[in-house]
Protein backbone atom coordinates (compact mmCIF):
# COMPACT_ATOMS: atom_id res chain seq x y z
CA UNK A 1 0.00 0.00 0.00
CA UNK A 2 1.40 3.59 -0.70
CA UNK A 3 -0.15 6.57 0.92
CA UNK A 4 -0.59 9.88 -0.96
CA UNK A 5 -1.34 13.28 1.21
CA UNK A 6 -2.41 16.48 -0.80
CA UNK A 7 -3.17 19.29 1.55
CA UNK A 8 -5.33 21.82 -0.21
CA UNK A 9 -6.82 25.13 1.73
CA UNK A 10 -10.01 23.55 2.41
CA UNK A 11 -10.08 19.88 2.05
CA UNK A 12 -7.41 17.45 2.11
CA UNK A 13 -7.26 14.66 -0.50
CA UNK A 14 -5.48 11.15 0.41
CA UNK A 15 -4.67 8.97 -2.53
CA UNK A 16 -4.10 4.95 -1.71
CA UNK A 17 -2.54 2.84 -3.85
CA UNK A 18 -2.96 -1.26 -3.72
CA UNK A 19 -4.37 -3.22 -0.59
CA UNK A 20 -6.24 -1.59 2.35
CA UNK A 21 -6.62 -4.82 4.43
CA UNK A 22 -5.28 -5.50 8.48
CA UNK A 23 -1.79 -5.70 7.55
CA UNK A 24 -1.55 -2.03 6.08
CA UNK A 25 -4.96 -0.33 7.74
CA UNK A 26 -3.17 1.29 10.76
CA UNK A 27 -0.83 3.19 8.37
CA UNK A 28 -3.84 4.62 6.77
CA UNK A 29 -5.10 5.12 10.30
CA UNK A 30 -2.19 6.77 11.07
CA UNK A 31 -2.25 8.86 7.94
CA UNK A 32 -5.62 10.50 8.63
CA UNK A 33 -5.33 11.21 12.48
CA UNK A 34 -2.25 13.35 11.45
CA UNK A 35 -4.70 15.21 9.29
CA UNK A 36 -7.47 15.59 11.22
CA UNK A 37 -5.10 16.69 13.84
CA UNK A 38 -3.95 19.19 11.83
CA UNK A 39 -7.32 20.28 11.70
CA UNK A 40 -8.41 19.43 8.58
CA UNK A 41 -12.66 19.02 8.10
CA UNK A 42 -12.78 17.89 4.98
CA UNK A 43 -11.27 14.73 3.03
CA UNK A 44 -11.20 12.89 0.26
CA UNK A 45 -10.43 9.54 0.05
CA UNK A 46 -8.89 8.85 -3.44
CA UNK A 47 -9.76 4.90 -3.42
CA UNK A 48 -9.03 4.41 -7.94
CA UNK A 49 -5.98 2.13 -7.41
CA UNK A 50 -7.41 0.25 -4.22
CA UNK A 51 -7.09 -3.15 -4.98
CA UNK A 52 -8.03 -4.77 -1.79
CA UNK A 53 -10.11 -3.36 0.33
CA UNK A 54 -11.11 -5.47 3.74
CA UNK A 55 -12.95 -4.92 7.08
CA UNK A 56 -9.94 -3.04 8.29
CA UNK A 57 -9.79 -0.59 6.12
CA UNK A 58 -13.57 0.05 6.13
CA UNK A 59 -13.40 0.16 10.01
CA UNK A 60 -10.71 2.79 9.51
CA UNK A 61 -13.03 4.67 6.95
CA UNK A 62 -16.37 4.52 9.30
CA UNK A 63 -14.06 5.93 12.42
CA UNK A 64 -12.87 8.90 10.19
CA UNK A 65 -16.82 9.28 9.03
CA UNK A 66 -17.59 9.16 12.85
CA UNK A 67 -14.55 11.55 14.34
CA UNK A 68 -15.14 14.42 11.42
CA UNK A 69 -19.28 14.18 11.51
CA UNK A 70 -18.31 15.48 15.45
CA UNK A 71 -16.32 18.34 14.14
CA UNK A 72 -18.84 19.33 11.16
CA UNK A 73 -17.02 17.99 8.74
CA UNK A 74 -17.42 15.00 6.54
CA UNK A 75 -14.90 12.16 4.59
CA UNK A 76 -16.13 11.19 1.11
CA UNK A 77 -14.55 8.49 -1.56
CA UNK A 78 -13.52 9.85 -5.17
CA UNK A 79 -13.23 7.36 -8.00
CA UNK A 80 -13.30 4.39 -6.27
CA UNK A 81 -12.47 1.20 -8.09
CA UNK A 82 -14.48 -1.48 -9.05
CA UNK A 83 -13.43 -3.55 -5.91
CA UNK A 84 -13.63 -0.63 -3.69
CA UNK A 85 -17.51 -0.71 -4.87
CA UNK A 86 -17.84 -4.09 -4.02
CA UNK A 87 -16.41 -4.10 -0.51
CA UNK A 88 -18.29 -1.06 0.56
CA UNK A 89 -21.90 -2.54 -0.92
CA UNK A 90 -20.99 -5.89 0.57
CA UNK A 91 -20.23 -4.77 4.24
CA UNK A 92 -23.66 -2.81 3.72
CA UNK A 93 -22.05 0.69 4.14
CA UNK A 94 -22.69 2.21 0.25
CA UNK A 95 -24.64 4.62 1.46
CA UNK A 96 -22.84 6.04 4.39
CA UNK A 97 -19.86 7.31 1.95
CA UNK A 98 -20.88 9.91 -0.49
CA UNK A 99 -19.17 8.58 -3.90
CA UNK A 100 -18.27 10.84 -6.50
CA UNK A 101 -16.64 10.23 -10.32
CA UNK A 102 -13.82 11.98 -10.02
CA UNK A 103 -10.99 13.82 -7.56
CA UNK A 104 -12.54 17.20 -8.99
CA UNK A 105 -15.95 16.58 -8.52
CA UNK A 106 -15.37 15.17 -5.04
CA UNK A 107 -13.51 18.58 -4.19
CA UNK A 108 -15.83 21.18 -5.30
CA UNK A 109 -18.68 19.04 -2.95
CA UNK A 110 -17.11 20.89 -0.17
CA UNK B 1 -10.26 -29.43 -10.78
CA UNK B 2 -7.01 -29.30 -9.12
CA UNK B 3 -7.49 -29.48 -5.07
CA UNK B 4 -4.94 -26.33 -3.49
CA UNK B 5 -3.77 -26.10 -0.23
CA UNK B 6 -1.23 -24.06 1.58
CA UNK B 7 -0.22 -23.49 5.12
CA UNK B 8 0.34 -20.08 6.28
CA UNK B 9 2.09 -18.65 9.50
CA UNK B 10 -0.46 -16.71 11.05
CA UNK B 11 0.95 -13.05 10.18
CA UNK B 12 -1.05 -10.28 8.84
CA UNK B 13 1.48 -10.00 5.61
CA UNK B 14 0.17 -13.83 5.08
CA UNK B 15 -3.29 -12.61 3.84
CA UNK B 16 -2.22 -11.31 0.51
CA UNK B 17 -0.91 -14.62 0.12
CA UNK B 18 -3.81 -15.93 0.80
CA UNK B 19 -5.61 -14.47 -1.51
CA UNK B 20 -3.65 -14.81 -4.25
CA UNK B 21 -4.30 -18.87 -3.62
CA UNK B 22 -8.09 -18.13 -3.39
CA UNK B 23 -7.72 -15.85 -6.63
CA UNK B 24 -6.12 -18.64 -8.73
CA UNK B 25 -8.92 -21.28 -7.67
CA UNK B 26 -11.36 -19.16 -8.37
CA UNK B 27 -9.98 -18.18 -12.26
CA UNK B 28 -9.72 -21.77 -12.61
CA UNK B 29 -13.04 -22.77 -11.59
CA UNK B 30 -14.42 -19.62 -13.91
CA UNK B 31 -15.21 -17.21 -11.44
CA UNK B 32 -15.77 -14.01 -12.94
CA UNK B 33 -13.42 -10.66 -11.72
CA UNK B 34 -16.46 -10.30 -8.99
CA UNK B 35 -17.05 -12.91 -7.47
CA UNK B 36 -13.33 -14.23 -7.26
CA UNK B 37 -13.17 -10.99 -5.40
CA UNK B 38 -15.89 -11.86 -3.38
CA UNK B 39 -14.39 -15.18 -2.57
CA UNK B 40 -10.69 -13.49 -1.55
CA UNK B 41 -12.96 -10.88 0.88
CA UNK B 42 -14.75 -13.65 3.05
CA UNK B 43 -11.35 -15.71 3.21
CA UNK B 44 -9.10 -12.70 4.20
CA UNK B 45 -11.37 -11.93 7.04
CA UNK B 46 -11.87 -15.87 8.21
CA UNK B 47 -8.03 -15.35 7.74
CA UNK B 48 -7.75 -12.09 9.41
CA UNK B 49 -10.07 -13.24 12.46
CA UNK B 50 -7.72 -16.43 13.19
CA UNK B 51 -4.78 -14.34 13.18
CA UNK B 52 -6.12 -11.52 15.59
CA UNK B 53 -8.94 -13.55 17.57
CA UNK B 54 -8.07 -16.48 17.35
CA UNK B 55 -4.57 -16.60 18.44
CA UNK B 56 -4.45 -13.25 19.55
CA UNK B 57 -0.73 -12.62 18.57
CA UNK B 58 0.88 -12.58 15.32
CA UNK B 59 2.92 -15.42 14.46
CA UNK B 60 1.78 -17.78 17.43
CA UNK B 61 0.43 -20.51 14.70
CA UNK B 62 -0.43 -21.61 11.28
CA UNK B 63 -3.74 -21.60 9.16
CA UNK B 64 -3.90 -24.14 6.67
CA UNK B 65 -6.04 -23.08 3.82
CA UNK B 66 -7.26 -25.69 0.74
CA UNK B 67 -9.65 -25.09 -1.76
CA UNK B 68 -11.70 -28.07 -4.18
CA UNK B 69 -14.24 -27.51 -6.62
CA UNK B 70 -17.10 -29.19 -7.85
CA UNK B 71 -19.98 -28.75 -10.16
CA UNK B 72 -20.39 -25.15 -10.03
CA UNK B 73 -19.17 -24.50 -6.64
CA UNK B 74 -15.68 -23.85 -4.62
CA UNK B 75 -15.02 -25.29 -1.07
CA UNK B 76 -12.44 -23.12 1.16
CA UNK B 77 -11.53 -25.15 3.95
CA UNK B 78 -9.81 -23.53 7.00
CA UNK B 79 -7.94 -25.33 9.78
CA UNK B 80 -5.97 -23.66 12.46
CA UNK B 81 -5.48 -24.48 16.43
CA UNK B 82 -6.21 -21.27 17.97
CA UNK B 83 -8.86 -21.69 20.53
CA UNK B 84 -12.60 -22.65 19.72
CA UNK B 85 -14.77 -20.38 17.73
CA UNK B 86 -17.49 -20.67 15.92
CA UNK B 87 -18.68 -18.37 13.01
CA UNK B 88 -21.09 -19.80 11.35
CA UNK B 89 -24.01 -18.02 13.26
CA UNK B 90 -24.88 -15.66 11.01
CA UNK B 91 -24.65 -12.03 12.56
CA UNK B 92 -27.66 -10.41 12.97
CA UNK B 93 -27.22 -7.92 9.99
CA UNK B 94 -29.67 -4.83 11.09
CA UNK B 95 -30.44 -1.89 8.76
CA UNK B 96 -27.01 0.33 8.41
CA UNK B 97 -27.54 3.40 11.02
CA UNK B 98 -26.62 5.96 9.12
CA UNK B 99 -25.96 8.13 12.41
CA UNK B 100 -24.43 5.76 14.60
CA UNK B 101 -22.52 3.16 12.13
CA UNK B 102 -20.89 -0.02 12.94
CA UNK B 103 -17.27 0.21 13.63
CA UNK B 104 -16.60 -3.37 13.99
CA UNK B 105 -18.40 -6.46 13.08
CA UNK B 106 -17.68 -5.80 9.48
CA UNK B 107 -15.61 -9.08 9.27
CA UNK B 108 -18.45 -12.32 10.38
CA UNK B 109 -21.00 -9.91 8.05
CA UNK B 110 -19.15 -10.08 4.72
CA UNK B 111 -18.19 -13.35 5.38
CA UNK B 112 -21.69 -14.69 5.23
CA UNK B 113 -22.95 -12.03 3.10
CA UNK B 114 -20.51 -13.49 0.34
CA UNK B 115 -20.51 -17.56 1.29
CA UNK B 116 -23.50 -19.48 0.22
CA UNK B 117 -22.83 -21.95 3.50
CA UNK B 118 -20.51 -21.61 6.30
CA UNK B 119 -19.89 -24.51 8.38
CA UNK B 120 -17.74 -24.92 11.50
CA UNK B 121 -16.53 -28.12 13.53
CA UNK B 122 -14.09 -28.53 16.22
CA UNK B 123 -11.89 -31.47 15.49
CA UNK B 124 -9.36 -32.81 17.18
CA UNK B 125 -7.84 -29.77 18.75
CA UNK B 126 -8.45 -27.61 15.54
CA UNK B 127 -10.55 -25.55 14.49
CA UNK B 128 -12.56 -26.44 10.65
CA UNK B 129 -14.41 -23.73 8.61
CA UNK B 130 -16.09 -24.86 5.91
CA UNK B 131 -16.52 -21.75 3.08
CA UNK B 132 -19.10 -22.57 0.26
CA UNK B 133 -19.06 -20.55 -2.68
CA UNK B 134 -21.60 -21.29 -5.56
CA UNK B 135 -20.87 -19.74 -9.22
CA UNK B 136 -23.28 -16.88 -9.75
CA UNK B 137 -25.31 -18.01 -12.42
CA UNK B 138 -24.92 -15.17 -14.75
CA UNK B 139 -21.30 -14.79 -14.86
CA UNK B 140 -20.26 -12.46 -17.40
CA UNK C 1 -13.39 26.96 -30.33
CA UNK C 2 -15.47 24.80 -28.15
CA UNK C 3 -16.76 25.49 -25.09
CA UNK C 4 -17.88 23.07 -22.33
CA UNK C 5 -19.72 24.08 -19.08
CA UNK C 6 -19.53 22.26 -15.70
CA UNK C 7 -21.30 23.65 -12.94
CA UNK C 8 -20.12 22.70 -9.41
CA UNK C 9 -21.92 23.79 -6.08
CA UNK C 10 -19.60 26.37 -5.53
CA UNK C 11 -17.61 26.92 -8.47
CA UNK C 12 -18.14 26.81 -12.35
CA UNK C 13 -15.42 25.19 -14.73
CA UNK C 14 -15.52 26.78 -17.74
CA UNK C 15 -13.45 24.58 -20.21
CA UNK C 16 -12.49 26.39 -24.06
CA UNK C 17 -10.73 24.40 -26.78
CA UNK C 18 -8.94 26.18 -29.39
CA UNK C 19 -8.65 29.80 -30.66
CA UNK C 20 -10.04 32.72 -28.28
CA UNK C 21 -10.01 35.27 -30.86
CA UNK C 22 -12.35 38.25 -31.92
CA UNK C 23 -14.13 35.56 -33.96
CA UNK C 24 -15.37 33.73 -31.01
CA UNK C 25 -14.88 36.10 -27.98
CA UNK C 26 -18.29 36.91 -28.02
CA UNK C 27 -19.47 33.38 -27.31
CA UNK C 28 -16.86 32.61 -24.86
CA UNK C 29 -18.59 35.94 -22.88
CA UNK C 30 -22.22 34.73 -23.63
CA UNK C 31 -21.37 31.64 -21.77
CA UNK C 32 -19.72 33.44 -18.58
CA UNK C 33 -22.39 36.32 -18.58
CA UNK C 34 -24.84 33.33 -18.21
CA UNK C 35 -23.17 31.49 -15.46
CA UNK C 36 -22.74 35.01 -13.87
CA UNK C 37 -26.42 35.96 -14.45
CA UNK C 38 -27.53 32.89 -12.45
CA UNK C 39 -25.57 33.50 -9.40
CA UNK C 40 -21.81 31.56 -9.73
CA UNK C 41 -19.23 33.52 -7.82
CA UNK C 42 -16.46 31.60 -8.26
CA UNK C 43 -15.22 30.65 -12.32
CA UNK C 44 -12.47 28.54 -13.11
CA UNK C 45 -11.24 28.91 -16.59
CA UNK C 46 -9.44 25.78 -17.90
CA UNK C 47 -7.13 27.01 -20.80
CA UNK C 48 -4.94 23.72 -21.07
CA UNK C 49 -6.51 23.19 -24.75
CA UNK C 50 -6.60 26.88 -25.93
CA UNK C 51 -3.80 27.51 -28.92
CA UNK C 52 -4.22 31.39 -29.33
CA UNK C 53 -5.42 34.08 -26.72
CA UNK C 54 -5.70 37.36 -28.13
CA UNK C 55 -6.50 40.44 -27.14
CA UNK C 56 -10.22 39.95 -27.58
CA UNK C 57 -10.25 36.89 -25.24
CA UNK C 58 -8.13 38.52 -22.73
CA UNK C 59 -10.71 41.62 -22.52
CA UNK C 60 -13.26 39.32 -21.83
CA UNK C 61 -11.50 37.89 -18.56
CA UNK C 62 -10.74 41.21 -17.24
CA UNK C 63 -14.33 42.14 -17.54
CA UNK C 64 -14.75 38.77 -15.96
CA UNK C 65 -13.12 39.28 -13.18
CA UNK C 66 -13.79 43.07 -12.35
CA UNK C 67 -17.58 41.92 -12.62
CA UNK C 68 -17.15 38.92 -10.11
CA UNK C 69 -14.88 41.02 -7.62
CA UNK C 70 -17.93 43.79 -7.92
CA UNK C 71 -19.74 40.63 -5.86
CA UNK C 72 -17.24 39.32 -3.95
CA UNK C 73 -16.28 36.25 -6.53
CA UNK C 74 -13.53 35.15 -8.50
CA UNK C 75 -12.06 33.83 -11.38
CA UNK C 76 -9.17 32.22 -11.94
CA UNK C 77 -7.04 29.92 -14.72
CA UNK C 78 -6.40 26.41 -14.77
CA UNK C 79 -3.77 24.47 -16.20
CA UNK C 80 -3.55 27.34 -19.04
CA UNK C 81 -1.78 26.23 -22.33
CA UNK C 82 2.10 27.86 -23.21
CA UNK C 83 0.21 30.24 -25.78
CA UNK C 84 -2.19 31.30 -23.20
CA UNK C 85 0.94 32.07 -20.62
CA UNK C 86 2.90 33.54 -23.31
CA UNK C 87 -0.98 36.00 -24.05
CA UNK C 88 -0.94 37.01 -20.29
CA UNK C 89 2.74 37.73 -20.00
CA UNK C 90 2.98 39.68 -23.61
CA UNK C 91 -0.70 41.35 -22.25
CA UNK C 92 1.04 42.32 -18.66
CA UNK C 93 -1.78 40.26 -17.42
CA UNK C 94 -0.12 37.56 -15.68
CA UNK C 95 -0.22 38.52 -12.27
CA UNK C 96 -4.17 39.54 -12.53
CA UNK C 97 -5.05 35.66 -12.56
CA UNK C 98 -4.26 32.94 -10.41
CA UNK C 99 -3.14 30.36 -12.20
CA UNK C 100 -3.04 26.79 -11.35
CA UNK C 101 -0.85 23.91 -12.69
CA UNK C 102 -4.35 21.28 -12.49
CA UNK C 103 -8.68 22.02 -12.13
CA UNK C 104 -8.57 20.53 -9.57
CA UNK C 105 -6.02 22.79 -7.29
CA UNK C 106 -8.31 25.25 -8.90
CA UNK C 107 -11.28 24.33 -7.58
CA UNK C 108 -9.93 23.24 -4.05
CA UNK C 109 -8.49 27.20 -4.06
CA UNK C 110 -12.30 28.26 -3.55
CA UNK D 1 13.75 33.12 -48.33
CA UNK D 2 10.15 32.81 -49.90
CA UNK D 3 8.53 36.33 -50.17
CA UNK D 4 4.92 34.94 -48.75
CA UNK D 5 1.46 37.23 -49.77
CA UNK D 6 -1.76 37.14 -49.73
CA UNK D 7 -5.06 38.94 -49.44
CA UNK D 8 -7.83 38.46 -47.10
CA UNK D 9 -11.80 39.76 -47.05
CA UNK D 10 -12.07 41.95 -43.89
CA UNK D 11 -13.57 39.77 -41.73
CA UNK D 12 -12.92 38.31 -38.29
CA UNK D 13 -13.31 34.36 -39.26
CA UNK D 14 -9.78 35.30 -41.43
CA UNK D 15 -7.45 36.01 -38.65
CA UNK D 16 -6.73 31.81 -38.28
CA UNK D 17 -5.30 32.12 -41.83
CA UNK D 18 -3.48 35.45 -41.67
CA UNK D 19 -2.09 33.64 -38.28
CA UNK D 20 -1.43 30.38 -40.46
CA UNK D 21 0.77 32.38 -42.99
CA UNK D 22 2.45 33.89 -39.93
CA UNK D 23 3.22 30.78 -38.57
CA UNK D 24 4.53 29.12 -42.16
CA UNK D 25 6.99 32.17 -42.24
CA UNK D 26 8.05 32.24 -39.00
CA UNK D 27 8.64 28.42 -39.09
CA UNK D 28 10.69 28.84 -42.55
CA UNK D 29 12.66 31.68 -40.92
CA UNK D 30 13.42 29.58 -37.86
CA UNK D 31 11.71 30.79 -35.56
CA UNK D 32 11.13 28.88 -31.90
CA UNK D 33 8.03 28.27 -31.02
CA UNK D 34 6.99 31.10 -28.75
CA UNK D 35 8.73 33.57 -30.75
CA UNK D 36 5.95 32.52 -33.59
CA UNK D 37 3.11 32.95 -31.79
CA UNK D 38 4.33 36.60 -30.48
CA UNK D 39 4.28 37.33 -34.07
CA UNK D 40 0.90 35.50 -34.66
CA UNK D 41 -0.21 37.58 -31.75
CA UNK D 42 1.07 40.94 -33.06
CA UNK D 43 -0.16 40.42 -36.52
CA UNK D 44 -3.72 38.95 -35.37
CA UNK D 45 -4.26 42.04 -33.05
CA UNK D 46 -3.25 44.43 -36.36
CA UNK D 47 -5.37 42.61 -38.15
CA UNK D 48 -8.72 43.13 -36.04
CA UNK D 49 -7.99 46.67 -35.26
CA UNK D 50 -8.03 47.02 -39.17
CA UNK D 51 -11.13 45.01 -39.41
CA UNK D 52 -12.81 46.65 -36.69
CA UNK D 53 -11.83 50.09 -36.15
CA UNK D 54 -10.58 50.81 -39.25
CA UNK D 55 -13.41 49.90 -41.54
CA UNK D 56 -15.88 49.74 -38.58
CA UNK D 57 -17.84 46.87 -40.25
CA UNK D 58 -16.68 43.07 -41.09
CA UNK D 59 -16.35 42.60 -44.84
CA UNK D 60 -16.18 46.07 -46.42
CA UNK D 61 -12.79 45.59 -47.62
CA UNK D 62 -9.55 43.94 -47.67
CA UNK D 63 -6.65 43.23 -46.12
CA UNK D 64 -3.34 42.31 -48.16
CA UNK D 65 -0.45 40.63 -45.84
CA UNK D 66 3.23 39.91 -47.05
CA UNK D 67 6.16 38.32 -45.22
CA UNK D 68 9.41 38.89 -46.14
CA UNK D 69 12.52 37.47 -44.28
CA UNK D 70 16.09 38.86 -44.29
CA UNK D 71 18.95 37.67 -42.15
CA UNK D 72 17.62 37.03 -38.98
CA UNK D 73 14.46 39.15 -38.95
CA UNK D 74 11.16 38.50 -40.83
CA UNK D 75 9.07 42.10 -42.12
CA UNK D 76 5.24 41.48 -42.47
CA UNK D 77 3.37 44.48 -44.01
CA UNK D 78 0.04 44.91 -43.99
CA UNK D 79 -2.05 47.49 -46.44
CA UNK D 80 -5.90 48.18 -46.24
CA UNK D 81 -7.96 50.92 -47.51
CA UNK D 82 -9.51 51.81 -44.28
CA UNK D 83 -9.17 55.53 -43.14
CA UNK D 84 -5.83 57.07 -42.50
CA UNK D 85 -4.71 55.41 -38.44
CA UNK D 86 -1.23 55.26 -37.42
CA UNK D 87 -0.42 52.45 -34.82
CA UNK D 88 3.04 53.06 -34.44
CA UNK D 89 3.00 55.09 -31.27
CA UNK D 90 3.89 52.93 -28.59
CA UNK D 91 1.12 53.38 -26.07
CA UNK D 92 2.47 54.68 -22.96
CA UNK D 93 2.79 51.13 -21.01
CA UNK D 94 1.66 51.62 -17.50
CA UNK D 95 2.31 49.30 -14.68
CA UNK D 96 -0.85 47.40 -14.09
CA UNK D 97 -3.37 48.34 -11.79
CA UNK D 98 -4.69 45.07 -9.85
CA UNK D 99 -7.79 47.28 -8.80
CA UNK D 100 -8.81 48.36 -12.05
CA UNK D 101 -7.25 46.79 -14.73
CA UNK D 102 -7.76 48.07 -18.23
CA UNK D 103 -10.20 46.28 -20.37
CA UNK D 104 -9.26 47.78 -24.06
CA UNK D 105 -6.02 49.13 -25.37
CA UNK D 106 -4.49 45.46 -24.64
CA UNK D 107 -4.36 45.19 -28.75
CA UNK D 108 -1.48 47.72 -29.39
CA UNK D 109 0.15 46.69 -26.20
CA UNK D 110 0.66 43.43 -27.45
CA UNK D 111 1.64 45.15 -30.97
CA UNK D 112 4.64 46.76 -29.37
CA UNK D 113 5.51 44.03 -26.78
CA UNK D 114 6.11 41.54 -29.73
CA UNK D 115 7.50 43.83 -32.38
CA UNK D 116 10.77 45.20 -32.70
CA UNK D 117 9.78 47.83 -34.82
CA UNK D 118 6.55 49.53 -35.97
CA UNK D 119 6.34 51.63 -38.87
CA UNK D 120 3.72 53.50 -40.15
CA UNK D 121 3.14 55.21 -43.46
CA UNK D 122 0.03 56.59 -45.47
CA UNK D 123 0.36 55.80 -49.77
CA UNK D 124 -2.15 55.82 -52.17
CA UNK D 125 -4.90 55.97 -50.31
CA UNK D 126 -3.43 53.00 -48.34
CA UNK D 127 -2.47 52.44 -44.61
CA UNK D 128 0.96 50.69 -44.74
CA UNK D 129 1.95 48.75 -41.24
CA UNK D 130 5.56 47.11 -40.85
CA UNK D 131 6.05 45.35 -38.34
CA UNK D 132 9.14 43.97 -38.16
CA UNK D 133 10.32 41.39 -35.54
CA UNK D 134 14.52 40.13 -35.17
CA UNK D 135 15.00 36.36 -34.29
CA UNK D 136 15.69 35.84 -30.80
CA UNK D 137 19.21 35.01 -30.10
CA UNK D 138 19.10 32.08 -28.04
CA UNK D 139 16.69 30.12 -30.01
CA UNK D 140 15.80 26.83 -28.86
N1 LIG E 1 -11.45 -16.78 14.87
C1 LIG E 1 -11.96 -16.16 15.92
N2 LIG E 1 -11.58 -16.49 17.17
C2 LIG E 1 -12.11 -15.87 18.24
N3 LIG E 1 -13.03 -14.89 18.16
C3 LIG E 1 -13.43 -14.49 16.96
C4 LIG E 1 -12.94 -15.10 15.77
N4 LIG E 1 -13.56 -14.51 14.73
C5 LIG E 1 -14.39 -13.58 15.21
N5 LIG E 1 -14.32 -13.56 16.57
C6 LIG E 1 -15.12 -12.68 17.45
O1 LIG E 1 -16.21 -12.16 16.70
C7 LIG E 1 -16.21 -10.75 16.74
C8 LIG E 1 -16.68 -10.18 15.41
O2 LIG E 1 -15.73 -10.39 14.39
P1 LIG E 1 -15.74 -9.53 13.09
O3 LIG E 1 -17.12 -9.53 12.53
O4 LIG E 1 -14.67 -10.00 12.17
O5 LIG E 1 -15.47 -8.04 13.53
P2 LIG E 1 -14.18 -7.38 14.22
O6 LIG E 1 -12.99 -8.22 13.85
O7 LIG E 1 -14.16 -6.04 13.62
O8 LIG E 1 -14.48 -7.34 15.69
C9 LIG E 1 -14.77 -10.37 17.05
O9 LIG E 1 -14.68 -9.14 17.69
C10 LIG E 1 -14.34 -11.52 17.96
O10 LIG E 1 -14.75 -11.25 19.27
N1 LIG F 1 -6.66 50.32 -37.60
C1 LIG F 1 -7.23 51.22 -36.79
N2 LIG F 1 -8.05 52.17 -37.29
C2 LIG F 1 -8.63 53.07 -36.49
N3 LIG F 1 -8.47 53.11 -35.16
C3 LIG F 1 -7.66 52.21 -34.59
C4 LIG F 1 -7.02 51.20 -35.37
N4 LIG F 1 -6.29 50.45 -34.52
C5 LIG F 1 -6.49 50.93 -33.29
N5 LIG F 1 -7.31 51.98 -33.31
C6 LIG F 1 -7.71 52.83 -32.16
O1 LIG F 1 -6.83 52.56 -31.09
C7 LIG F 1 -7.55 52.09 -29.93
C8 LIG F 1 -6.70 51.08 -29.16
O2 LIG F 1 -6.63 49.89 -29.90
P1 LIG F 1 -6.28 48.53 -29.19
O3 LIG F 1 -5.06 48.74 -28.37
O4 LIG F 1 -6.21 47.45 -30.18
O5 LIG F 1 -7.44 48.27 -28.15
P2 LIG F 1 -8.98 48.00 -28.38
O6 LIG F 1 -9.15 47.43 -29.73
O7 LIG F 1 -9.30 47.05 -27.29
O8 LIG F 1 -9.67 49.33 -28.19
C9 LIG F 1 -8.83 51.55 -30.49
O9 LIG F 1 -9.86 51.60 -29.54
C10 LIG F 1 -9.11 52.46 -31.68
O10 LIG F 1 -9.72 53.64 -31.25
Amino acid sequence: MEINLLQYKRVAVITVTGRIDSATAAELETTIRSVIDNGQKHLILDLGAVDFLSSSGLRVMVTTMKTLRKVGGEVCVAQPSERVVSSLSIAGLDTLFHSFESREAAIASF
Amino acid sequence: MQIRQATFPSRLDQIEAICRLVEESAQEAGFDSAASYACQLAVAEASENIIKHGYGVEGKGIIQVSVTGRADELTFELRDEAPPFNPSLSPTISQLDEDDPPVGGLGLVILHRVMDEVRYERLAGQNHLTLIKRKPVQSR
